[in-house]
């Protein structure tokens, strides 16, 4: 019940903040004027590559994308650590 | 009223989501169900970012080159590429996620024989 | 434990046949939607994920000796390692050029290309390294999930 | 290669470590030990230099990963504050390390040996990352792979563990959500992601609704990933049941490096009148962090078991630094980031000794710890410098901060903080003093009849050096810390708190 509660309380939350936000598709809010443009404008000029996501994904925030390639081998790691042992060679039980 | 409905009808879609999500993680008893539940609750994250990043009239953000660049790109012919990169790497999280998680569900099946919170409590305690 | 390994079997010739053809062209579109990550949607994680479904198909149609036999568990160890160290070694060359870290123009040092191509080979490195890894880890975590971890003692896969 | 490329280096070192780890231990898992501690030491030598850089330069370092400026790329900010908590976590990280040899020799199967290894350089990097980024949606990614790390390794611990990390694991994603979803907030109001670009932009959307909402979701998210009062839940199981090498570095350490990123939050991202005036959300947090002090002092005497009773001690002490933040005056902020930085020492201290008593003794009951300093004398010195520094006796560490939180409480008005503090001091003093009893002074009917071992010449520790070295080493530091409190608050603290306060 007060998890229903605390889940209503968030939700009518959520709606009532919702009314700030800028209408969907609108070109003109602010998260498609402050930083992006520049990937657009720029990006076959700065980093020769046609497709933006791919700009900003590899090189403007390739770092990002370091660490969720870390993530990955992270969870890579952690499912044989839980699961498995490395069982091999000089590496006997 | 409708016209306000309609007129941010995207946020509607993952603010439900969210509370669906939330809910099944808070109540459920079946610690798959609360994965499945965490998983409605990223998933409506990302959903919310997408909808982020769109233009009306836009396009995605590919660039027609045609071997040289020989016009002005105008931004808002492109739909915002920040938020889909950021979007893959919340994905990439959300799939790690899913994969530890249903890996510590194992581990705890093959220890209790059960995945019911109660019942893995009640185990816990004798 | 080799329960399990045999337990999986699924013997239809239907679907061994179908998985037969299509496992070669699921490979070469993983390939194109990677080398294709520049200029069309695409990049290392769909390809590699694409690359990693066509060995989940091996181990669904066939069984997971199968795949354990084509696929063996030292070099997805390695792969592993190997694709995260291309895309933190790529950064790090830049920084041995006195260039910020992940600063690919810097790469011009060793590439004859302007900085801006340099940018974009740099790009392409990094997405065979995300490819990489992300195949690596998708076969592995399926394999340890699907088998509940105990694969590895199986003796016909142990290959030295 | 210079000073310049240490921001990025500190992070990327235990970053390709951890492949390198990986692949290594496939082949022969004796190199992984020391690859790690030639990877730790580099980042001790890295954090080292960059707090030099910091003092010499007085300026803030800023260093743009891939050559982008600011608002389009990353940017990793070191600052005064940022070189103080990268240097304790370089240290703590190397103890911990040097700690956990043997330790995980004897806890975890010899197998999964390479794995624990990679995960704690992905521990370490997660850490590091998060404590020096300058980019939220960065941190965001840093937090979860310092979480996927925990949530791995807490699993492996004793009976009940896996359940344990699964619960860790559901709290602490939706830690992550909110704070991610904070951060689509901030971004769609904004269109930025840069902490610094962001405090620029903020403040002519102050008054807004739904950047209210953002700030509350980061709020929470980061409330949860640092364990504030009611959202506490996961910690005690997780930590408790975890394996001692894994506890000694992730207890200290990240629930403090969220304590930390809940200061960064507040002072870099939103400013001080923000919060303070505008909203009351410093005297909330106050009151909250109050309680949950009383709440942890209280279940902590209720604990039978020592690390259960350290891990609500945890919980205490994150509710210290909440009060110090909530003060938000100088002194109290002072008091904030010095007993952020003791209690990473303090708490790395005690987890230390516990994981050398339980494997020593195989029971963590307080009440069975009788006559131990008899065994393993110079453990429970360490545990007693340890715990003298927690109640805050003078001329150890955890004295001045608790000084600076109750003088920035009291400029504050805030009386009841005050007798909080004093409170739950003496609840911990309780707390210790009836374990100390226990060890040294047993009721007399424990003592065994005849006393031959009483007269026996003095025997060093039964235990490995490994670990009992980086425990006194750690005591050490709390007793320098307490000396050198305040070089540190002169040097790093009051550099790091801004102007407007």
């Amino acid at each position: 019940m007060l998890a229903l509660f605390i889940t209503m309380i968030a939700g009518a939350l959520l709606v009532y903040s919702a009314e700030e936000f800028p209408h969907w598709g609108d070109p003109q809010q602010p998260a498609s004027i402050h930083v992006s443009p520049r990937y657009i404008e720029k990006t076959v000029e700065e980093t020769g590559v046609p497709n933006a996501v791919t700009s900003v994904l590899a090189d403007y925030r390739g770092y990002d994308t370091m660490f969720e390639t870390s993530v990955i081998f992270c969870a890579g790691v952690a499912v044989m650590m839980l699961l498995r042992g490395m069982r091999h060679g000089k590496n006997p039980r | 009223m409708i016209e306000y409905l309609v007129i941010k009808h995207s946020y509607w879609f993952y603010i439900i989501l969210i509370m669906i999500g939330f809910y099944g993680m808070m109540v459920k008893n079946n610690l798959m169900k609360k994965l499945i539940g965490m998983n409605i609750f990223q998933w409506s994250i990302i959903l919310f970012f997408i909808s982020i990043g769109a233009k009306k009239g836009a396009t995605i953000p590919i660039i027609e080159t045609h071997g040289v660049l020989n016009h002005a790109v105008r931004a808002a012919d492109y739909i915002n590429p920040l938020p889909h990169v950021l979007m893959l790497t919340a994905i990439v999280v959300g799939v790690a996620t899913t994969g530890i998680a249903l890996a510590l569900l194992i581990i705890i099946y093959q220890k209790y024989g059960t995945l019911e919170e109660d019942e893995i409590i009640e185990a816990l305690k004798k | 434990m080799a329960r399990i390994l045999d337990d999986i079997i699924l013997d239809d010739i239907i679907i061994r046949t179908c998985s037969r053809i299509m496992l070669p062209f699921i490979q070469i579109y993983s390939l194109y939607v990677f080398v294709h990550g520049h200029s069309s949607p695409g990049g290392g994680f769909q390809g590699g994920c694409i690359m990693a479904a066509s060995f989940i198909l091996l181990a669904v149609a066939f069984s997971i000796r199968e795949a354990k036999r084509r696929f063996k568990e030292k070099y997805i160890v390695i792969l592993c390692s190997l694709g995260v160290f291309i895309y933190a070694g790529t950064g790090a060359v830049a920084v041995i050029f006195s260039g910020n870290f992940l600063d690919y123009s810097k790469w011009t040092h060793i590439l004859p290309t302007t900085p801006v191509m340099a940018r974009y080979y740099g790009m392409a490195l990094i997405e065979l390294g995300v490819q990489i890894t992300v195949m690596a880890v998708m076969i592995s975590i399926f394999m340890d999930l699907v088998t509940k971890g105990d694969h590895g003692e199986a003796p016909d896969w142990e290959d030295d | 290669m210079t000073t310049v490329h240490f921001p990025a280096l500190i992070v990327v070192t235990p970053l390709i470590a951890s492949f390198i780890v990986f692949a290594v231990g496939w082949f022969d898992r004796r190199y992984c030990f020391p690859l790690v501690i030639i990877a730790l030491t580099a980042c001790l030598i890295f954090a080292a230099g960059l707090a030099a850089v910091v003092l010499s330069s007085g300026n803030p370092l800023h260093y743009h990963l891939g050559a982008w400026p600011p608002p389009w790329g990353i940017e990793y900010v070191v600052d005064h504050l940022n070189a103080l908590i990268l240097l304790a976590i370089a240290v703590i990280a190397l103890l911990s390390a040097v700690y956990s040899r043997s330790m995980a020799a004897r806890e975890f199967p010899l197998a999964k040996l390479p794995q624990l290894y990679t995960l704690y350089l992905l521990q370490v990097t997660g850490l590091f990352g998060i404590t020096i980024t300058g980019d939220v949606f960065n941190l965001y990614v840093l937090v979860e792979i310092a979480s996927f790390s925990a949530y791995a390794m807490i699993a492996m611990g004793e009976r009940g563990a896996a359940f344990a990390a699964f619960r860790y694991m559901i709290f602490g994603t939706i830690g992550a959500c909110a704070y991610l979803l904070g951060v689509g907030y901030l971004y769609i109001l904004t269109g930025s992601l840069n902490m610094a670009d962001l405090n620029q932009l903020l403040p002519a959307l102050y008054q807004s609704k739904a950047l209210l909402a953002g700030f509350s979701l980061l709020i929470v998210g980061i409330a949860i990933k640092m364990a504030l009062f009611p959202v506490h839940t996961w910690l005690p199981d997780a930590y408790t049941l975890a394996p001692s090498s894994v506890s000694v570095l992730l207890a200290p350490l990240s629930t403090k490096v969220g304590a930390y990123v809940l200061i960064r939050i507040l002072l870099s991202v939103f400013n001080a009148p923000f919060y303070t005036s505008l909203y009351p959300a410093a005297p909330v947090l106050g009151w909250i962090a109050a309680a949950g002090v009383l709440f942890a002092a209280f279940l902590a005497i209720a604990q039978s078991d020592l690390k259960r009773m350290l891990c609500y001690l945890i919980v205490c002490e994150i509710g210290y630094i909440v009060i110090g933040i909530s003060s938000s005056n100088r002194l109290g902020l002072t008091g904030a980031l010095l007993h952020l930085v003791n209690d990473m020492f303090m708490m790395a201290c005690l987890f230390a000794v516990t994981g050398i008593i339980y494997a020593h003794a195989r029971t963590r009951n307080i009440y069975e710890l009788r006559n131990l300093h008899r065994t393993l004398p110079l453990t429970m010195a360490v545990f007693v410098i340890g715990a003298l520094a927690v109640i805050g006796v003078p001329p150890l560490c955890g004295f001045f901060s608790k000084w600076y939180l109750v003088l920035g409480a009291i400029q504050a008005q805030q009386w009841f903080f005050v007798f909080v503090i004093l409170m739950s001091s003496l609840l911990n003093t309780v707390l210790f003093f009836r374990i100390i009893e226990q060890v040294y002074f047993p009721p007399r009917e424990a003592i065994p009849a005849g006393h031959a071992h009483l007269d026996t010449p003095f025997r060093l520790d039964p235990v490995p050096m490994g670990e009992l070295i980086p425990a006194a080493c750690l005591a050490c530091f709390l007793i320098l810390l307490g000396f050198f409190s305040n070089m540190l608050i002169t040097r790093f603290i009051s550099r790091a708190i801004p102007g407007t306060f």
